[in-house]
């Protein structure tokens, strides 16, 4: 591979960040300028974006175009960027949207336009760094930085009780991941001797594989036999599940899982519309990504243990948040409420354990990143012409805006998955994994499973009756208010904004494979590691061992791109 | 009567404090040619440049390999001399941001500077004394002049009363300490703290209640110094009335100092005797320093008060590094991590070496913080409003975004810095603090750290929301610029973002610097 | 040549069609494009003329699909359109059907689903009915929609129903066949809410694809318990069963690897495969070995999975209890009542359960309950239709009531009858509906039956063929409305099903009486609206005949649903023995062919396979014509005698009753949906609003506020003060450190 | 040499045992510190600062004895140079303080709280 391709992540993660500097030297009353320079950052980072998910070979290593170079060493860190096929698949959503982002706010951001695209900028990096950093701490510091431009997205761009929203969601971001930083320091310590510790994914997992191997067999064994365990494995079985916990904390607040889900409803309402893409389109996939990457293979033993209770919380969230959008009245809140349901599957999906469900779920990321942040994108255009949120101000609009109503339609359909669309594929297969899955055996009896599929499908009816109920409030009926009497169209740019969404509705809905097939590999590892936690599941050691390129030789030299031979890989980046 | 032959490598670890005390009589001599109205800019420069060469000759020291210095009163190691570069490094900035301050206030006089010059000698020395009154004289140098650096400003019922509370609490503190040391040398009948160890551990056999006593009480001298809960009530009103620069250097050096001072004191001494008396006293401070100091900081609506609170917080922080300095066995305090940790955990020195080092670098992390964040309290202060009490309320930097980007962005970095959320360099050295703890197996100090860090991210973020989320009220007094406190922005802003990311040669340096003399 | 073989030779042969069978979809689907986005610059004609002939392409590929599905060689006489079926061993055929797959759709582990089509007799004659009436009614649209507008987005809309249908039929799986299930459900969506700025049809619109989506639901759980079930037969399975089938493990699984997990071929395999007496490993009353059914029967699980089937079939083919959409779904324009509700998107529950025949017949406990829903919905759709006045309600309630009755078939094992009587109804139907909505044409728009009246004279056209398909429906010899309904009756009386004996003649009077019902309804019906005297309240002094473009599809409407009598007469031979076998029946029997097979082994169904005799027919007709005559006798002689006089209470309040539809909205509003809306509500405000955000999440950031602003008084700004806590603190040292020093 | 002369006097000189001194030292030490509680008038509050580096140094000075060397005694004498210097700096504060408000008293002393 060439130069070219070791750097590729880099260039992807940090050529917002370049802009962002240009950005900043343009004066700010060049609002045109500055708008220009912004999209054409990020339709270069879709590029190289786009080019990484290609270069992605689903047959290869786990993870591609790695770059790892020495970095903070002596506290045991590496700058460790790689893609394995979820992540590059959310990275193309996240540089998918960044340039709709920009386009979506060209007239709704009128004030502070200068500081509102460097925040874009910046928000972008820190995004894309946290998808395909390996380091985890390197992970962990994208994933708390990213919090800051979001939270300034939201305060300074916001509705009326922005400022509240901000906070609130900082705070209640805050507290899961802290503690989950403190659960990392410790797997950092117990994951592998003095001298050979390192935050890096690989050292991390392959340094706790044994331990959870041994718990995992012990499980199996009659009751007390862990308590015999020695070492590591003794210390995963007393506080593995404290640890676990924490993790689950930190990304569940992300995700947002019930019952930690109050802060959503508020930061979207009060977020822009380029703040709420954001944060339903890449935010909230965060939380999935990071159960998947790191709670679960971590802690495959208490994730077996607490899966019944998580599976239940999702389910709940898929009934619960449905419910919620028929109590609203807020449009913003009603979306936001939906993507608690939506995310619900997700997170079923994950726990289900099963081939379909989990690839289903990370299906369902990228399609309630598209059809979730198109509906926000459109009902944005709604409100910079009307300034209310409240459905009670609508009320015929499709008279008035045909071509509006049309796309929101077909957005919505994807949302309430008819099939055909992208939003069928991944509920079904969610659900379909569900129904596959061991959950209810998980849950002592296996015919539980029956009783959580068919909650879960409950959804399907529920997100018919809330979404349909909302578009038949805002759309439908006679046109009321008279300042609804006079509203323009979408014009050609918005237009443009919204195309590539509807596209995307049909080609994933139509032509998943590709999609899939770039997603399958890191499912079927997921599930590997996943299932190492199972009592009595065999699951070979070279299935799950994390393969990553060792550290340079000498520091702060680019490192070879091919993978490096294995005994280099045997022991983590050892520390001078 | 014999004259201890002293070589010149003796004076090596004195000369980043002499040059400081040269520079201040140097500035003291020149008052007395200058006019009552000539220009005193010219001073500030003298103290950067006295600073900049005694922080120099501290790095150049750092390399040093650690041994005794006059018969064993001082010492010369990595330790002592990166507290000095961070004092020279609180010294400079805090010095940058006086001028313009003075200037408002038509208060430029020489012993402005020469006094925080002296104040500077009296921590670096402090940093490297070995001995009990060694220690004591060079902490009532430190102290004394920052007694009257506090109240240097005649103006105002503030700076006088908060001199007072500062001098008859610092006094009585340092009288405790001082009686703590007598008990000491009378258990041990030394003052050389390495001379005491072996004394000790036979004393605490023959009269424990003296040796406890005498721990006890020097401790809480020190706890005085660093502002830790209990000992800390005197710190807002202080930090309040005093000066801001001097705010900044006291936020800074002196709390580097005195902590230099604890931890040299302690792990020497703690060598003497059961360890356990050590980590139960500081984890209990630690635990209560944290939490309270949080606590009071998040009604605060005067800024510089918030400030001060929080910077009791961050002493708890550190405190929790301390704290770790003492788990002979790591994981065996708490157990939290289980028995594996004799397998998984570092050997005890390792780990008290992460522990130093964090301490260290979060030393370093916060002075940059807090002295930015002061300097950037001082620009918008007036005196007018002190009386007021307004001088410092959060009204002052709403809309600061729309006025001042630069200085609002550098606010920000601060606050986010101190609130420890990455990419800043208050991230790193939280992170450090909590490693070495949760190596120690303090993990229950260290959960309890991140928490009362969230809470203490609430009130910094408060300052961000009036920054950038409020409008820019009506009748904004004007901020002039000036080139000496944007220099300290600049330089401080630019340290907090990049060694957050990049540490540079820091890191190396700490690795040194975390060896201690007699460890 | 005679006939059959002119009909036997197709001009395009099989296997050079069914590459191509995706343009059967394609075109309507393009046709919507085009209208949909380009319809406003393209102009009425263009948009007319596009829609039409996407649907008139649709039509003669379908014609040539169908007429290939019977290709045979003209000189050997040996059958040109089959194919090996994967699922079998290579010498297993599938007869007189042309398949093409179009490769992955989506594949996951070890599940896949193919873009595969099929058609055989039953789907190609659905395809037949869908493009064939679909083609008529966009002619009759052409005219019937020429004041409106918004034309493109109605041609748009109706193309793709079509596309959508066509799907459903050509599926040869049952995920593909979902997709065109909620498609045909998302089209009737966007065109009962055609005139969207009436809320009230907005609402129609809403409500019928939420109810849908309620038996999609259920759908949906079902097709996971085919896909547990397969697995768990490929699980359990030997090479006994498999040869049962006519299979082999390794055909049978690389078939599902291949072709997809949930293809009906290989769900008939596997139903072949299980019934009891084959003596193979798996049978029906064999439990599941693994897997979330763990300990279920496979039996079991298939009654399961069938009633779910059967409630999904409820949504789309409006049954009880999922009927209720229906009859406001009439707030569509005619036409598309005329298609959608009453042709071709009703009938897709039939449809499912004779594409799933072999299935179906594994439980008789589903049998006996599709029949029994189907009776019961149908009694009562009859009854409700009494009181109706809206030409249009009633006419929607006669179409639950004649659904009811193929399920009758359905549930009986009839299922070429109901096949029948699915495409009878849809031409009589589809003629009845065009007739209303020509009437309302004619008459501003009026629906009131009350309000018409003596248009004989009027509209000649339009009451000639109302006249045909009203006699048609009524059965009224020798139309095919009385055939194929007699022919499901008497299946349904001969019929039995495995221990539910009772079920057969249970079902058999209630529908005698229901064809009795009919007759009553649709006579007064036809009664009230063109015979009489013109009423007084009419709008229109007088109506006006409807341009040829309405009045030719009734022609060719009405003249079907004459001519389709002809497949009911027993003109075959039965290929076994040489017994007389009506003409669809034996033209369906090879889609039956496996449902018979394991009838046969399984013993589940009694089936009967005689044709009525004279006596039956004359029965049934008498039955027919004794309601029309009770009808006529009522609105013609007794009601216009006693005009003027109050009715009896008890007659009041019966009609109250049926023209409220004996209040089952009502009961469902109280029941499902009131309680629903209240729980979210309550959950909003208690759980999320209070306990969660306020309580949890506010509450501790106020408890830390509070304790901080309580602290800050301890603060008094005393140096005495502090100089007492400092002292206080260092008491509580020395303490600590004499307690050690005692230990 | 002081130790020298400790040891030629010992035997038949009685002596006050050093117990004494340490209790009169830590006697004056806990006034010091309650008069720094309770006193209200800033300059007798200083005095009983001075009052406990005073007993401080008795202790030194005790201990001296005792240990029989001349550690005790130089730290005494570092103490009450310190000391002055303190003394210097501490009445200049107060009267700063008098200077600003009129009156040396604690209570009054007390603007800044909370």
């Amino acid at each position: 591979m060439s130069f070219f391709d070791t750097h590729l992540l880099n260039l992807v993660v940090f050529l917002p960040l370049v802009f962002a500097a240009l950005v900043l030297m343009l004066p700010a009353g060049e609002a045109g300028q500055i708008r220009a320079v912004t999209f054409i950052a990020m339709l270069v980072d879709l590029a190289f974006g786009a080019w990484a998910y290609m270069r992605f070979e689903p047959g290869g290593p786990e993870f591609q175009l790695e770059y790892r170079v020495h970095w903070f060493k002596e506290f045991g860190l590496s700058y460790h960027l790689g893609v394995d096929g979820l992540a590059a698949s959310l990275l193309l959503l996240t540089v998918f949207l960044g340039p709709l982002v920009v386009l979506a706010s060209t007239t709704y951001i009128s004030h502070r336009i200068k500081e509102f695209h460097l925040a874009l900028l910046v928000l972008q990096t820190t995004m894309l760094g946290a998808l395909v950093s390996l380091d985890v701490l390197l992970f962990y510091i994208f994933f708390e930085a990213m919090l800051i431009p979001m939270y300034l997205l939201v305060g300074v761009w916001g509705a009326e009780d922005r400022q509240m929203a901000a906070v609130k969601f900082f705070l209640y971001t805050l507290v899961g991941s802290l503690l989950m930083l403190v659960a990392l320091i410790a797997v950092y310590f117990i994951s592998s001797p003095a001298g050979a510790r390192s935050f890096d994914y690989s050292s991390m997992y392959n340094g706790l594989l044994d331990a959870n191997r041994q718990l995992s067999a012990c499980t199996a064994g009659p009751p007390g036999a862990c308590d015999s365990l020695t070492g590591l494995a003794a210390t995963l079985h007393t506080y593995g599940p404290w640890l676990f916990a924490a993790f689950a904390l930190a990304f569940a607040i992300k995700v947002p899982m019930w019952p930690v889900h109050t802060w959503l409803p508020d930061a979207h309402v009060q977020a822009p519309v380029a703040g709420s893409m954001i944060l339903a389109g890449v935010m909230l996939k965060m939380g999935t990504f990071g159960f998947w990457r790191y709670a679960i293979p971590f802690f495959p033993v208490a994730a077996q243990n607490a899966r019944p209770f998580l599976a239940t919380l999702a389910v709940i969230g898929i009934v619960y948040g449905a419910l919620m959008c028929l109590a609203q009245r807020d449009i913003k809140k009603l979306i936001a409420y939906s993507s608690v349901s939506h995310l619900g599957y997700c997170m079923l999906g994950i726990f289900a354990l099963t081939a379909e469900g989990a690839t289903g779920s990370a299906y369902q990321m990228l399609n309630h990143g598209i059809s979730t942040g198109a509906l926000f994108l459109l009902f944005g255009f709604l409100y910079e012409r009307r300034h209310t949120r409240l459905m009670a101000d609508f009320g015929g609009i499709a008279k008035v805006m045909p071509v509006f109503t049309v796309a929101f339609v077909i957005i919505t359909f994807s949302s309430v998955a008819v099939p055909g669309t992208n939003g069928f594929i991944g509920e079904f297969l969610v659900l379909l994994g569900t129904f596959k899955s061991d959950l209810g055996a998980a849950a002592g009896n296996p015919h539980l499973t029956m009783v959580f599929g068919a909650f879960a499908t409950l959804g399907v009816i529920l997100g018919a009756a809330y979404m349909l109920w909302m578009v038949q409030k805002v759309f439908f009926g006679g046109l009321t208010h008279r300042e609804n009497q006079h509203l323009t169209d979408m014009n050609l740019r918005e237009m443009l904004t919204v195309l590539p969404f509807i596209i995307l509705v049909g080609v994933m809905g139509l032509m998943p494979q590709p999609f899939l097939d770039r997603i399958e590999p890191s499912t079927s590892r997921f599930i590997a590691r996943a299932r190492v936690g199972t009592p009595g599941a065999t699951v070979e050691t070279e299935q799950v061992r994390v393969e990553v390129m060792g550290l340079p030789a000498q520091p702060t030299a680019a490192a070879p791109s091919a993978p490096a031979p294995l005994a280099a890989r045997a022991v983590p980046s050892p520390r001078p | 009567m014999i004259l201890p032959n002293l070589t010149l490598a003796d004076f090596l670890p004195l000369i980043p404090a002499i040059i400081l005390v040269v520079g201040a009589c140097i500035l003291l001599l020149s008052e007395v040619f200058l006019g009552a109205h000539a220009s005193r800019s010219y001073q500030a420069v003298l103290t950067v440049v006295a600073a900049v060469a005694a922080g120099a000759m501290a790095v150049a020291n750092m390399f040093e390999p650690a041994h005794e210095v006059f018969l064993g009163f001082g010492v010369l190691d990595p330790f002592s001399s990166f507290l000095t570069f961070v004092v020279c490094v609180g010294l400079g900035l805090a010095a940058l941001s006086s001028v313009s301050f003075l200037r408002k206030r038509g208060a430029e006089r020489g012993e402005f500077y020469a006094l925080m010059l002296f104040a500077a000698a009296g921590m670096s020395l402090l940093a490297l004394s070995n001995e009990l009154i060694t220690l004591f004289v060079n902490l009532e140098v430190l102290s004394i002049a920052t007694y009257a650096l506090t109240s240097y400003l005649r103006r105002g019922t503030r700076p006088s009363e908060a001199g007072f509370k500062y001098f008859i609490l610092g006094a009585f503190s340092s009288a405790v300490l001082l009686y703590g040391a007598a008990l000491l040398y009378g258990a041990t009948g030394s003052t050389k703290l390495t001379d005491m160890v072996g004394p000790l551990s036979s004393a605490l056999a023959t009269q424990p209640a003296l040796v406890y006593a005498g721990l006890i009480l020097l401790g809480s001298g020190f706890a005085f110094k660093v502002a830790a809960v209990p000992f800390h009530m005197w710190t807002p009103d202080v930090y309040e009335g005093a000066p801001t620069p001097v705010t900044a250097l006291m936020s800074a050096g002196v709390k580097a100092a005195a902590f230099a001072a604890l931890v040299r004191v302690f792990l020497t001494l703690g060598k003497g005797i059961d360890p356990h008396l050590p980590l139960v006293l500081f984890s209990t401070l630690a635990f209560l320093t944290m939490v309270v100091g949080n606590l009071l900081a998040i009604p605060q609506r005067n800024v510089k008060r918030m400030l001060a609170y929080s910077s009791i917080a961050h002493a708890g922080y550190l405190l929790v590094g301390v704290a770790a300095l003492f788990v002979t066995a790591p994981g065996e305090q708490f157990r939290l991590l289980g028995p594996s940790e004799l397998t998984g955990g570092s050997p005890v020195e390792l780990a008290r070496s992460q522990a130093l080092r964090g301490i260290l670098f979060y030393l370093l992390a916060y002075t940059f913080s807090a002295v930015g964040a002061f300097t950037l309290v001082s620009v918008l202060e007036r005196r007018e409003d002190e009386e007021k009490g307004t001088a410092w309320d959060l009204e002052r930097f709403s809309g600061l975004a729309q006025r001042r980007p630069g200085w609002a962005v550098a606010m920000a970095a601060f606050m986010l810095s101190l609130g420890g959320i990455p990419p800043t360099i208050g991230f790193m050295s939280k992170l450090l603090i909590f490693q070495s703890a949760v190596d120690s197996g303090l993990i229950g100090l260290a959960i309890i750290g991140v928490l009362s860090s969230a809470a203490g991210v609430y009130y910094y973020l408060r300052v961000v929301v009036y920054m950038f989320m409020r409008p820019v009220p009506e009748g904004a007094l004007t901020l002039e610029r000036s080139w000496s406190t944007e220099l300290a922005l600049v330089l401080s802003t630019a340290a907090v973002l990049v060694f957050g990311i990049l540490p540079g040669p820091i890191t190396a340096w700490l690795q040194q610097a975390s060896s201690i003399f007699g460890q | 040549m005679n006939l059959s073989q002119f009909l036997q030779t197709a001009p395009v042969a099989p296997d050079v069609l069914a590459p191509s069978l995706w343009l059967i979809i394609a075109l309507p689907l393009l046709g919507a494009f085009i209208c949909g986005v380009f319809g406003k610059m393209l102009g009425r004609a263009n948009v007319n003329l596009v829609a039409c002939s996407a649907v008139g392409g649709a039509f003669v590929l379908s014609v040539l699909a169908f007429w290939a599905t019977s290709d045979t060689d003209p000189e050997s006489r040996r059958l040109l359109s089959f194919f090996v079926n994967p699922f079998g061993t290579e010498r297993d055929y599938v007869r007189y059907a042309l398949a093409h797959d179009y490769g992955t759709w989506f594949a996951v582990g070890d599940f896949r689903v193919n873009f595969g089509l099929m058609v055989d007799h039953l789907s190609g004659t659905l395809l037949l009915v869908i493009t064939g009436v679909g083609f008529l009614i966009h002619l009759y649209s052409t005219s019937y929609m020429e004041h409106d507008e918004s034309y493109w987005r109605y041609f748009a809309y109706l193309n793709l129903f079509v596309a959508a249908m066509l799907t459903l039929v050509l599926a040869d799986n049952l995920v593909l066949l979902f997709v065109g299930w909620e498609g045909v459900g998302m089209a009737s969506y966007l065109l009962i809410g055609f005139w969207y700025t009436d809320p009230a049809k907005a609402w129609a619109g809403r409500k019928a694809f939420v109810t849908n989506r309620i038996g999609d639901f259920a759908f949906l759980i079902a097709t996971f318990l085919m896909v547990l079930l397969v697995g768990a037969f490929t699980e359990q399975a030997n090479e006994r069963d498999y040869t049962m089938a006519n299979s082999s493990s390794q055909r049978y699984s690389a078939a599902l690897q291949e072709k997809g997990t949930v293809t009906f071929l290989g769900l008939q395999k596997m139903a072949e495969a299980i019934p009891e007496g084959g003596g193979g490993a798996v049978m029906l009353s064999t439990p599941i070995a693994a897997g979330p059914l763990e300990g279920y029967t496979f039996g079991g699980v298939m009654t399961a999975a069938m009633l779910l089937f059967l409630l999904g079939a409820a949504g789309k083919s409006a049954q009880l209890p999922l009927y209720v959409w229906l009859p406001d779904a009439m707030a569509g324009p005619t036409p598309v009542s005329a298609l959608i509700h009453a042709a071709t998107m009703v009938t897709a529950g039939v449809y499912l359960f004779s594409r799933m025949s072999a299935l179906l017949v594994l439980s008789p406990t589903a049998m006996a309950t599709v029949a029994i829903i189907g009776a019961l919905t149908s009694l009562l759709a009859a009854l409700i239709a009494f009181a109706q006045d809206d030409i249009k309600k009633v006419l929607a309630y006669s179409t639950v009531s004649q659904l009811g009755i193929m399920f009758m078939g359905v549930g009986m094992g009839v299922f070429w009858a109901a096949v029948l009587h699915l495409v009878t109804h849809a031409f009589f139907k589809a003629c009845l509906f065009l007739g209303a909505g020509s009437v309302m044409h004619g008459n501003g728009d009026e629906t009131d039956i009350k309000k018409l009246g003596g248009l004989r004279h009027e509209m000649k056209w339009t009451w000639g063929t109302f006249f045909v398909a009203t006699l048609a429906i009524t059965g009224i010899i020798p139309l095919s409305g009385f055939f194929s309904k007699d022919a499901i009756f008497h299946g349904v009386h001969h019929n039995h099903l495995e221990g539910l004996h009772w079920v057969s003649s249970v079902v058999y009077y209630l529908g005698l009486l229901i064809a009795a019902c009919t007759a009553f309804y649709m006579t007064r019906v036809y009664l009230l609206t063109f015979e009489g005297q013109r009423s007084k309240e009419a709008k229109l002094a007088h109506a006006h005949e409807s341009a040829w473009q309405m009045t030719l599809p009734l022609v060719v409407l009405a003249v079907l649903s004459v001519v389709s009598a002809v497949y009911a007469w027993p003109l075959m031979k039965a290929p076994g023995d040489g017994r007389p076998q009506p003409v669809f029946e034996n033209f369906l029997s090879p889609v039956f062919a496996s449902m018979n097979r394991i009838v046969a082994t399984g013993k589940t169904v009694a089936l009967d396979t005689s044709v009525p005799a004279m006596g039956d027919y004359v029965f049934a007709w008498l039955v027919a014509v004794s309601g029309g005559a009770l009808a006529g006798f009522l609105y013609l002689r007794f009601f216009p005698a006693r005009a003027g006089q109050p009715a009896p209470a008890f007659a009041r309040a019966v009609r109250r009753t049926a023209q409220n539809k004996f209040y089952v909205d009502e009961l469902y509003e109280l029941a499902i949906i009131r309680p629903v809306k209240f729980m979210s509500f309550i959950l909003f405000r208690v759980v999320d609003a209070l306990l969660i955000d306020t309580v949890a999440v506010r509450g501790t950031a106020w408890v830390t506020a509070r304790v901080g602003s309580a602290l800050r008084y301890v603060q008094s700004g005393d140096a005495q003060a502090y100089a007492a806590v400092m002292a206080l603190a260092l008491l509580g040292g020395v303490a600590y450190a004499l307690i050690q020093v005692l230990q | 040499m002081a130790a020298q002369v400790v040891a030629r006097e010992a035997p038949n000189r009685p002596m006050v045992p050093i117990s004494y001194y340490l209790l009169l030292a830590a006697a004056l030490f806990c006034m010091g510190m309650f008069g720094v509680m309770v006193r209200r008038n800033a300059l007798v509050i200083f005095m009983c600062v001075e009052l406990m580096l005073n007993a401080a140094n008795l202790t030194f000075l005790a201990f001296a004895r005792m240990h029989g060397d001349s550690v005790g005694h130089v730290s005494a004498f570092f103490v009450i140079a310190v000391a002055a210097a303190e003394a210097a700096i501490g009445l200049a504060i107060v009267i700063a303080v008098f200077r600003s408000r009129g009156s040396v008293l604690v209570e009054d002393i007390r603007t800044m709280k909370h």
